[in-house]
């Protein structure tokens, strides 16, 4: 059975109570549908972001076998508010 | 043109001498070095702050870190860079970005430092939570800067 | 705000480590730290370049560096400044000239670290002779560069 | 006898053969009056800048007893070619 790999970071993981978990992969299934469907929201929150195989994604992007799908909020790199 | 993400202290101009002479010797055909040092400070948004958490997405920050170095050196024409970014339990006077840019002049070296810093805050996947006196709280957006000038 | 002009070599690194420590102590303030080495290259115009020799006018070189760190301040929310100029003899790989800028924010940083290179580069007494294998020859002109953004 | 201070910087000071000299000051003489004394010249050279204590000035600035007055050849401050 063909998995995907679901990330949460900083204060999603923290909401959410899981950090990263394996799901069975669906044929045709979106980025944002995995999001729904882990969450019971039925879209997502502007201030989320999301990533496929490590790269920045738009939410319609298709999943494919093997993904690796993480959810965080805006990044908040660099010094400490230089 | 390495990126590393460390977990443990740092001291940022002993990092810089050790990469220069390491990478270039004793001389070199640089003529400009430019970098910037983000510290964390005791203060923010009013706040007294005890000390910072930095969680990163391991794999996905390094790449990006690269790829922005990979970016800047296609741009400027440049010698040589380096990345050093913290993570986990970061204390008040501790660095915890290092970027330093080595050319042979100093305008090359000036825009490409600013510009990875600031490709830095807004595209590498960190997030900073804070520990105050009354709880911790997580940092949800960056300041203000503004890119470095078009070559 | 210090300010000197050194006729011996000094390491540019370890002057900003312990000025930062002298200054701050373990911790601070500052956020962020905008540093410049210009250092000197062993080609030029195309000829090898064997040496250098750095003339200066004492007291009106140091009293422009003094004027130069103080405009700066005076255009950014600065908390502290570094200058050390080298002079005399020197020889490829030696560092010539530091610029160092404390700041609560980078963009401060930045344009202030910029702006004093500039302005010392276009307004503070030096003057350069090479030492080519064929002879020595005065540097007439600078290489451009161009200054900070306005605040 | 009131003086002043003349000094030349650099290519300058190799061309004419003197770093500093002392001289009497005359009633209203001016920087420029100094250069063409002492050089022969009819006027400032477009590459030579002058200096009254320790300041730029034009070369039509008036000279006080006790002044220090240099010429020098444009700045090259900062790193080798950087």
């Amino acid at each position: 059975m063909p998995l995907i790999t679901l990330k949460l970071f900083a204060s999603l993981a923290e909401t959410h109570g899981w950090r990263e978990r394996q799901r069975a992969w669906v044929a045709g299934i979106r980025v944002i549908d995995l999001w729904c469907a882990e969450t019971g929201q039925s879209g997502l929150p502007a201030r989320v972001l999301c990533a496929r195989n490590m790269d920045y994604c738009p939410p319609e992007t298709p999943v494919t076998p093997g993904d690796e799908i993480a959810f965080f909020p805006p990044v908040t790199g660099g010094a400490h508010a230089c | 043109m390495p990126v590393s993400v460390r977990s443990a202290p740092f001291e940022p101009y002993a990092e810089v001498a050790a990469h220069q002479h390491a990478v270039f010797g004793g001389r070199g055909q640089f003529g400009a070095t430019a970098v910037f040092v983000g510290t964390m400070r005791d203060f923010n948004e009013g706040d007294a702050v005890q000390g910072m958490t930095l969680e990163h997405y391991p794999g996905m920050t390094e790449r990006h870190l690269d790829d922005i170095c990979a970016t800047a050196s296609g741009r400027w024409p440049l010698l040589e860079t380096l990345v050093i970014h913290r993570v986990g339990e970061i204390f008040p006077g501790e660095a915890i970005v290092l970027v330093v840019v080595w050319s042979a002049h100093r305008q090359a070296a000036f825009d490409a430092c600013r510009e990875i810093m600031e490709a830095l805050k807004s595209r590498a996947p960190f997030w900073k939570k804070e520990r105050l006196a009354t709880g911790t709280r997580w940092v949800t957006g960056n300041t203000a800067g503004y890119p470095a000038s078009k070559p």
